[in-house]
């Protein structure tokens, strides 16, 4: 790479950082909001805009820093939201940021429902002096981080002049975090350091330049000779491919977040509507196998605790009786559990309780490698038992269709992601998100899974007035999905990022995980205040 | 005869090499003299295209000329060979002394230039010292003198006649004032009333200018009436040449006979016509002895084994008759024994 | 002129058609945008944002597909191609505008140097046969058929991955800012390099072969035997009268055939990550974004026409029997 | 995509087959490219009938030895999973060969019908015809195609073949218009007509037998662009195509970023292999051509002895040159 | 001397009953393509044939001469109903004939069948000799074996010729096959473009002489067409000389070939190559004129040769001359389509 070296080097003198993203040329929109926006998708939008708290996703039980808001207090079970506003913040035009400015935007997040990606229910949002109430039409205790730490804020003055906020391109970003925009190309996009008014100190990273690279590959081959210095993407053979490339500087750190990923069994379908089945299945997948090649050995970290919550992050929800409980290969175990229920085995293959074999088709659309590697390693482990399982690459829309009106036997999927394992257990176990097979539009349990007790333990989750209660629904969820097994969890997803610290010091890593390492992330903020210049 | 501009002795020409080759002239011996016009004449695949493109080293591959000599006589100096000359020296030779013009004019014209450009071309190639001017006066002079307006020099030559067009090859091939210009059936897409008017010209202009021709038909009609001497060819061979006339009153070879037994005439009594029997021979599988023998109504004895050579018939002297024969019929040998 | 016009009438009729399917098809793909934006960000993306979503790209409505048809039409005309929706809200043009000369830079001019140089070497390849010449025909042949993209990828690694001399990816240095500098223009070269080497070496061997081809099959007319019996230098020869005449075919099959090249040489974009309207064209199909997939069709097929029409025009340049129409 | 070459030159009506020429099967066959051409497509074709019995593995099967490069276990090398290369290849060649094949028919079969419609017709059916095919030229097909493949619901090879054969049938359509327009005008035609054959019969007796040549050279070069296409849809991803075809070998080297891992045997086989079947089509088409066109024959033949031969400067055989 | 106008129709022939084929003013205009700027004008048309009446009678052949160009194929093409007429009839046997396809063509084409000009051309490269002379057999039901056909065209023995393909027989063998399918279906009359003008000299004869026997031997009509007046006059019973489209002289082949009347006739025969000629008599053609045909999308108004004919007067610019009759020879009918044969005109000569 022409000067990729010299920029990289450059960047120690110059104070720069390169940031990387796999993302494909971008178009100038720097609208926080929207997800196709290039702030969003490079991730910078949180170095121009910030939110009013900053937590940790590694350790979301963790208290939030005071960022934007000095002080958050819910009340109401969790429908109304009182916030002071830091006074000595600005806008990067100079112009001072107030509660008028904080309520705007929750304002605007409500009127404009586009723009409102995570659907919060805003009610009212006042504002009096720094003082902000924010009120909501049912209880936040589960969207709390959404609202607190993934809402960047925005100045009304700016903003009100926008004729349709969800459909002007934001051209002139005006925000208050520490930097500015420099210049946009559909490649790279760069931001310097405000002189001046920024409410802390300023970064020691005079420049952020956000290159968008084309795909993985592009952005693995400038993570390995440098010319990236922070990215998020996914390297196969990241050994080989990257950190061999410079062992003492190039890193990276995948902690998990409290979403996992893993094989969604239609459970309506028979004979997986059995949840002996389904835990004998549970018992025989090699999910460090899947860990180690299917994801490389570092990218969704492999989830040990056998209640599917990915540790350590989820590790204070845990119910006592499952702490350290880890789950293992066990073919012997799982043939024996099927044996003492009906099951039968004919020669190799595997009988289910009216005698027919079992037989699975396991289906991902033929681009996402990693899911599809999982799946091999399934069909091998499924075979074990005596199910006759394949894989089946399917096109990408019609399995998006299929999986959304339940028209699959098995299907690698993800859940969502949240503060704590309820958007977890929510995505795969919800009867409140049933919809019956045909019909389209799930918002979650692609799985069809329906436990009356489950939905009543979420809903006691979301909606409980006192932690008791919320700890015996997560006790209770931790039981049904052990038992159950109504997914087949492989692993947890991740925030994050293979960094460099040739020039920059000051990372998060294992021992020091004050944030994920993820350039997208609010937390990139963060990080970037931590970097010094390495000596 | 005058003094001969171009010699043709033992010419042989292939298509192809070694043991696929055709041979398609063979031993062929012409003498071409000042200011003559020489007609060769011949069925379909007699040769003479092959003949006149291989004296000139302008056969397309897989021609080779595997023997003999074309000797040409400048007007001082010694004879040159063509057949040893230098791709340079051969450049600068053809053309100015030795012109061609082809059957179809409008292939032999570069479809993509105009004449005019054309015609200087040949002039830029061989007098580079000429300005542009002068050129194109040339050019139109050229043009004038085969009764072609000037004001057509900058056509395409698509946008020109039939008839047209080949005055105008016929114009380029006088353009350097060359000795010889051959011309292999120059008039044979083209109709009768355009044909006598072109070769009408050809021989007010070969009067004016003086050059001798080597023409090209098989036609023999039209080369008993234009031509002074005339060569008949058959399978690759002479066979007979004699002058014109001679030759139409009285030929020797049978299948000469044949040929001037083929035509009816368009005046005098209505004679009954015979044409010749068979088809003619297959260059690859010639037959052996004399190639005609098996289409002869004449055939002999020694016809079927031995090739009769081409030699002046008995009674006659190559010098002042100048007609020569390869018939076993008209053989020395023969006549002898 | 009439020529022309007949020429000009059918482009005419071939935009038509082009933008006609370029309507139709797009429609047909099953799924939506916003599954595909979800299913393409893997967890990334919440799944409450559906339908704000839904909302933010205006699919709640639903119109006729015949009304939707003339609004396309009527859109076209005023040169609004609809708003992109992996860059909601960027207009598709704007996100054209920034791809597009990259790609007429890469594509277009190597393609034409690719016609040119194939078509000089073809030249020599027929005149001089039997000699060098005759060993470009299978370097020629495996090279022609070797596909654009894995050539690419074996010149990423072979010249640019293990600190080889070129940059493997981009349209430009990432720290240059595009401008008419210096360095901007010579970083966009010199990333250019690479995949226009990849797009001629494997594009200009078809040029070669079919202009030696046409060069045989020109020699053995008769002009070019005239031309000779002229005793015209072997150089007038060669390019007056044959190049001359055995380029008229090669540039209507240049036309012609503009279409296939440029469909296939978008692949390098894709390999080289080149940041052209191929790349584009790959990602919006992936992300169902149609709007943008409508656009980057239209532009390509129109640069094609266009192309072809400066083709036409050149051919009438050279052809004279075409020019007598007028 | 290689394509235009041949197409280029069959673009100019080759010199129509003229009578005199033999015409048995040898002789095309006695063309050298031919030949090289025709042992490089059987052996594909060898490939494509026995290749899947003849893999060593199960080509999906997950091995013990994860990028392993070539070893006497597995010839090619393995991938990330430890599956073999050699079996993948294998397996591979029946879809690419079938997908070429049909969809060279497919588009063969239109291209035809339109061509030989668009050129024995006339009037305004036959200009409609043609300007349907100058359209179809002149979009640019791999988008269209990928455009089409993705629109379509359900994908597997044999959908993909189609599309490619009813994008791609406009080159043979073309040339096939231009070759039945000149035939049209030949005598032989006439005189069918004139011994009073139906229209049908004179089509399908008189001209197409003609044609065989030239709908040979289109059907080759087709393929050409049909195995192209398929193996470039697989390489980027499209789905359904067959699970080992070469480009989703590919598609897995470069999805597994087998280059940068040193990997080259992920790599190297397809490309060679969709390369040397290219080459082989390309040499069968040139040979077809020759056949039709003596004037491309390359001087190969004829240059024996050392004797060149020149256009314009008939090379005079020494030796018996002086002698009289 | 008495000069009248002939009148347009057959000259007083041996017996009505033995006329095949009759054409009574045949036209052909072929329309030129219209192009954008042209769309609005006046459709204009190639004038190939104009008011051609032409009479071919059993056991006699008709020769028509002119130089290319000049509509003979267009007439052959007409007469064979492979080209559909702009104006004029054809009868068969005195019965008007519409036959442009179907059972009703092939009908027709069993009774008048065509010889090509290019027998190179007229068979197809890839169908053996069989294959062309059965088809025509199927065709028509005829009974006749393709052996009898190759028999009766002089190619024996037959069996050596039926399984070869065309380019494995000489030029004039090929033609003679190109004949003997014509003959398959049995017709009466055979119309044959310029049969041997591709042939080599020394075969050409044999064809015309093997025409001829048919023409005695099956009492065929033949329509034979030319532009080598010699052979015309060797062969034909009768001679029509076309000049742009029109018929403008015809007669008894002596009559035409030694007392040409029209000057167009003698322009043409003076230009034919003539070995008896004595060199330097150029002057004839001096004479007779010269030029080039004109175009046949706007033909010159009149007689359409007087830009070229010496002998023009002003009324040939303006009037179109009807068939005037010349001065017999006793050899059949003789006239000429030229306002010299005007009876003032002649008149006025005197
Ligand atoms: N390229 C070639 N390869 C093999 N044989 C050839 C080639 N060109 C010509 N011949 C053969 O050489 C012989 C002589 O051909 P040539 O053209 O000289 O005859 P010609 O007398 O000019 O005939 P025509 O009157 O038809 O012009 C023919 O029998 C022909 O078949
Ligand atoms: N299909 C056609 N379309 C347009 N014009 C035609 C067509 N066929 C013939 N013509 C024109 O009609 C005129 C007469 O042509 P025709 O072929 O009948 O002449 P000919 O006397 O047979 O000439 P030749 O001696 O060259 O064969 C010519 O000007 C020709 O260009
Ligand atoms: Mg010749
Ligand atoms: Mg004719
Ligand atoms: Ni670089």
């Amino acid at each position: 790479a022409c000067g990729d070296g010299q920029t990289g080097s450059g960047g120690n003198s110059g104070g720069v950082l390169n940031i990387g993203m796999p993302n494909g040329p971008q178009t100038e929109n720097h609208n926080p909001f929207l997800p196709s926006s290039s702030s969003n998708s490079l991730g910078y939008r949180w170095a121009l805009y910030e939110p009013l708290v900053m937590t940790n996703q590694v350790k979301p039980d963790e208290e939030g820093k005071p960022w934007l808001a000095t002080e958050w207090t819910w009340s109401d079970n969790f429908r109304k939201l009182e916030l002071t506003i830091r006074d000595n913040a600005t806008w990067s035009d100079g112009k001072p940021v107030t509660g008028a400015d904080i309520a705007y935007t929750f304002t605007l997040l409500k009127s404009t429902p586009a723009l409102n990606i995570n659907a919060i229910p805003y009610s009212d949002a006042t504002a009096d002096g720094n003082k902000v109430t924010v009120t909501f039409t049912s209880s936040q205790f589960v969207n709390q981080m959404d609202i607190l730490t993934q809402t960047p804020m925005v100045p009304e003055h700016v903003w009100s002049k926008l004729a349709d906020p969800a459909t002007d391109t934001v051209k002139d970003p005006v925000g208050s975090g520490p930097y500015t925009l420099k210049s946009f190309t559909p490649q790279t996009v760069t931001l310097t350091v405000r002189d001046k008014g920024y409410w802390q100190d300023l970064p020691q990273v005079k420049e952020l330049r956000y290159t968008s690279y084309n795909d993985n590959n592009a952005q693995t081959t400038a993570l390995a000779n440098g010319s990236s210095e922070w990215a998020f993407t996914f390297i196969s053979n990241y050994k080989a491919v990257y950190v061999n490339k410079d062992p003492e500087h190039h890193k990276l750190w995948f902690p998990p977040v409290l979403a996992a990923h893993g094989l969604f069994l239609n459970t309506e379908l028979k004979p997986f509507d059995d949840p002996v089945l389904r835990r004998a299945m549970n018992m025989v997948i090699n999910r460090n196998d899947v860990f180690m090649q299917g994801e490389a050995g570092y990218f969704y970290p492999e989830i040990k605790n056998i209640t599917g919550i990915p540790t350590p992050a989820g590790d204070s929800f845990l119910a006592d009786e499952y702490k350290g409980k880890e789950f293992e290969v066990d073919v012997k175990g799982a043939k024996q559990l099927l044996t003492d229920n009906g099951y039968t085995y004919s020669g190799d293959a595997l009988m289910d309780k009216t005698g027919k074999p079992v037989k699975l088709t396991m289906s991902n659309p033929a681009g996402w490698s990693d899911y599809i590697t999982t799946l091999e390693i399934l069909k091998d482990n499924f075979s074990d038992l005596g199910i006759a399982a394949t894989v089946d690459k399917a096109n990408q829309d019609t399995w998006t269709t299929n999986v959304d009106t339940g028209q699959f036997e098995a299907a690698m999927h993800w859940t969502n992601n949240g503060a704590t394992p309820y958007d977890l257990y929510q995505s795969i176990m919800d009867g409140a998100l049933y919809k019956p097979q045909g019909t389209a539009g799930v918002n979650g349990n692609w799985g069809r899974f329906r436990n009356a007790e489950a939905t009543e333990a979420l809903h006691q989750y979301a909606n409980a007035a006192d932690d008791t209660v919320r700890k015996e629904a997560m006790d209770e969820l931790q039981k049904i999905y052990v038992e159950q097994a109504p997914v087949l969890i492989t692993g947890a997803a991740n925030a994050g990022g293979e960094y460099s610290t040739k020039n920059w010091v000051g990372w998060p890593d294992e021992d020091n995980q004050y944030a994920p390492a993820q350039p997208t992330q609010p937390n990139a903020l963060d990080i970037i205040l931590h970097l010094k210049p390495a000596s | 005869m005058s003094d001969p501009v171009l010699e043709i002795r033992n010419l042989d020409v292939n298509y192809g090499l070694g043991d696929e080759a055709v041979h398609a002239v063979r031993d062929v011996s012409l003498t071409l003299h000042r200011g003559e016009v020489l007609g060769l004449a011949g069925e379909s695949g007699s040769g003479k295209s092959t003949l006149a493109y291989g004296m000139l080293r302008l056969l397309p591959p897989p021609g080779v000329i595997t023997g003999g000599q074309v000797l040409y006589h400048p007007r001082d100096g010694e004879p040159l060979d063509l057949m040893t000359l230098s791709t340079a020296n051969l450049r600068r030779f053809r053309w100015s002394e030795i012109s061609i013009v082809f059957q179809g004019a409008m292939n032999s014209l570069n479809p993509v230039h105009t004449i005019a450009a054309q015609l200087c071309d040949v002039i830029a190639a061989h007098e580079p010292r000429t300005s542009r001017a002068a050129q194109r006066a040339r050019a139109k002079d050229l043009l004038k003198l085969v009764g072609i307006n000037a004001d057509r020099l900058n056509s395409y030559p698509h946008q020109l006649s039939g008839g047209m067009r080949q005055r105008v090859m016929i114009a380029m091939a006088l353009a350097l004032e060359p000795r010889v210009v051959v011309m292999d059936e120059p008039t044979t897409a083209l109709d009768v009333v355009m044909q006598r008017q072109i070769l009408a010209q050809l021989v007010e202009l070969r009067e004016r200018i003086g050059f001798s021709v080597l023409f090209i038909t098989h036609d023999l009609s039209l080369l008993v009436e234009f031509s002074d001497r005339i060569a008949i060819m058959y399978g690759g061979r002479i066979v007979e040449s004699a002058p014109a006339q001679d030759l139409y009153r009285e030929s020797l070879h049978p299948y000469s006979d044949g040929l001037l037994h083929s035509f009816p005439a368009l005046r005098g009594p209505r004679r009954e016509l015979t044409g010749i029997p068979g088809s003619p021979p297959d260059l690859r599988a010639m037959p052996s002895g004399c190639a005609f023998h098996p289409r002869c109504p004449k055939a002999f004895e020694p016809c079927a084994d031995r090739s009769p050579v081409l030699a002046a018939p008995p009674g006659t002297s190559s010098a002042t008759d100048n007609r020569t024969v390869a018939c076993w019929l008209h053989a020395v040998e023969r006549v002898n024994t | 002129m009439g020529y022309l016009l007949r020429r000009i009438g059918f482009y005419a009729f071939t935009a038509w058609a082009a933008i006609t399917i370029n309507f139709f098809l797009p429609r047909l793909i099953p799924g939506d945008p916003v599954q595909a934006l979800i299913a393409r960000s893997r967890g990334q993306l919440d799944a409450n944002a559906i339908q704000s979503l839904y909302i933010l790209f205006g699919l709640d409505t639903d119109t006729g597909i015949v009304e939707q048809y003339f609004d396309y039409i009527g859109q076209l005309f005023r040169g609004d191609l609809g708003l992109s929706f992996t860059f909601f809200p960027t207009p598709v043009s704007e996100v054209l505008s920034d791809s597009l000369p990259w790609t007429l830079g890469l594509v277009g001019i190597t393609t034409v140097i690719s016609f040119l140089l194939g078509t000089f070497m073809g030249v020599l390849a027929g005149w001089w046969r039997g000699s060098w010449a005759d060993m470009l025909m299978p370097v020629t042949t495996f090279l022609s058929s070797i596909p654009y993209f894995w050539l690419g990828l074996i010149a990423i690694t072979l010249l640019a991955d293990a600190g080889g001399a070129f940059p493997s990816s981009g349209g430009y240095d990432p720290g240059v800012v595009p401008s008419w500098d210096m360095d901007f223009v010579w970083s966009a070269v010199y990333h250019s390099l690479l995949p226009a080497i990849t797009i001629l070496i494997s594009s200009m061997s078809g040029w070669v072969l079919s202009m030696r081809n046409m060069m045989l099959t020109v020699s053995s007319e008769d002009y070019i035997t005239v031309a000779h019996a002229k005793g015209l230098s072997e150089r007038r020869v060669m390019i007056g009268y044959a190049a001359r005449n055995a380029l008229l075919p090669n540039v209507s099959g240049f036309a012609l055939s503009l279409g296939l090249i440029v469909g296939g040489t978008l692949l390098v974009e894709i390999v080289f990550s080149y940041p052209g309207v191929g790349f584009q064209l790959f990602q919006a199909v992936g992300a169902k974004d149609y709007p943008l997939v409508q656009g980057i069709f239209l532009i390509i097929t129109l640069s094609v026409l266009v192309a072809n029409l400066f083709a036409d025009l050149i051919y009438l340049l050279l052809d004279p029997r075409t020019r007598k129409e007028g | 995509m290689a394509l235009p070459t041949a197409e280029v030159m069959t673009a100019v009506p080759p010199a129509a087959p003229t009578p005199t020429r033999k015409r048995r099967r040898p002789r095309f066959l006695g063309n050298r490219k031919a030949r090289i051409g025709m042992v490089l497509f059987g052996f594909f074709v060898l490939l494509a009938i026995f290749g899947p019995m003849l893999a060593p593995y199960d080509p999906g099967e997950r091995g013990d030895q994860l990028l392993a490069s070539p070893n006497g276990d597995h010839w090619f090398g393995t991938t990330h999973l430890g599956q073999d290369l050699f079996s993948q290849m294998l397996d591979g060649s029946r879809s690419v060969m079938l997908v070429g094949l049909i969809a060279g028919v497919v588009a063969t079969v239109l291209g035809v019908l339109i061509g030989v419609t668009s050129g024995y017709l006339s009037g305004l059916g036959s200009e409609s015809l043609s300007a349907l095919s100058n359209v179809f030229l002149v979009i640019p097909a791999l988008p269209l195609i990928l455009i089409i493949t993705l629109s379509l619901p359900d994908t597997n090879d044999m959908t993909i073949a189609l599309v490619i054969g009813c994008t791609s049938w406009a080159w043979g359509a073309r040339v096939l218009r231009a070759q039945t327009l000149s035939l049209r005008r030949r005598d032989y035609v006439e005189a069918a007509r004139a011994t009073g054959e139906s229209t049908w019969r004179i089509i399908g007796f008189e001209i197409l037998p003609n044609l065989t040549a030239v709908i040979a050279a289109s059907f080759i070069g087709t393929v050409i662009f049909a195995v192209l296409s398929e193996i470039t849809l697989a390489f980027i991803g499209v789905p359904g195509v067959s699970e080992w075809n070469w480009g989703a070998i590919l598609f897995w080297a470069q999805s597994q970023q087998a280059l940068a891992q040193g990997a080259w045997w992920w790599f190297v086989p397809p490309g060679l292999a969709i390369a040397l079947l290219g080459t082989g089509l390309a040499l069968l088409n040139f040979g077809i051509d020759e056949y039709v066109n003596p004037r491309l024959r390359s001087s190969a033949g004829t240059k024996v002895r050392g004797v060149k031969m020149r256009v314009g400067f008939t090379p005079v055989l020494s030796g018996k040159g002086d002698s009289t | 001397m008495t000069a009248s106008t002939a009148p347009g129709s057959a000259p007083t022939a041996p017996s009505a009953t033995d006329v095949v084929l009759e054409a009574v003013g045949l036209t052909k205009h072929f329309p030129i393509r219209r192009r954008l700027r042209t769309l609005f004008t006046k459709q204009r048309a190639v004038h190939a044939v104009e008011q051609v009446d032409l009479v071919l009678r059993k056991g006699r052949v008709t020769a028509m001469v002119g130089e290319s160009g000049s509509g003979k194929s267009t007439v052959a093409r007409l007469l064979a109903q492979l080209v559909k007429q702009t104006d004029g009839k054809i009868l068969l046997h005195g019965d008007v004939v519409h036959a442009t396809g179907g059972r009703r063509f092939r009908a027709y084409c069993r009774r008048v069948q065509m010889v090509f000009q290019d027998p190179f051309a007229s068979l197809n490269p890839i169908h053996t000799v069989r294959y062309h002379l059965t088809r025509a057999l199927k065709i028509h039901h005829s009974e006749a074996t393709a052996e009898e056909l190759l028999t009766r065209v002089s190619l024996t023995p037959p069996e050596r010729f039926l399984s070869k393909f065309p380019h494995e027989l000489s030029g004039g063998q090929r033609q003679r096959v190109a004949i003997a399918r014509a003959l398959a279906a049995g017709p009466e009359a055979l119309l044959a473009d310029e049969p041997v003008s591709m042939l080599d000299v020394s075969i050409r004869l044999g064809v015309l002489n093997l025409l001829r026997d048919l023409r005695d031997r099956l009492n065929l009509a033949i329509l034979y067409i030319t532009h080598d007046i010699a052979s015309a006059r060797y062969f034909a019973d009768e001679v029509l000389v076309m000049y742009a489209g029109q018929v403008v002289e015809g007669g008894g082949g002596e009559a035409v070939t030694q007392h040409a009347a029209h000057p167009y006739t003698r322009l043409l025969i003076a230009s034919a190559p003539d070995p008896d000629r004595i060199a330097g008599a150029e002057s004839e053609v001096e004479e007779v004129g010269g030029g080039e045909p004109p175009s046949l999308i706007d033909p010159p108004s009149g007689c359409r040769f007087h830009p070229r004919c010496p002998h023009a007067m002003a009324r040939c610019e303006t009037d179109a001359p009807p068939r005037l009759t010349v001065e017999s020879n006793g050899d059949g009918p003789h006239w000429a389509a030229c306002w010299l044969y005007d009876a003032n005109t002649v008149e006025a000569a005197r």
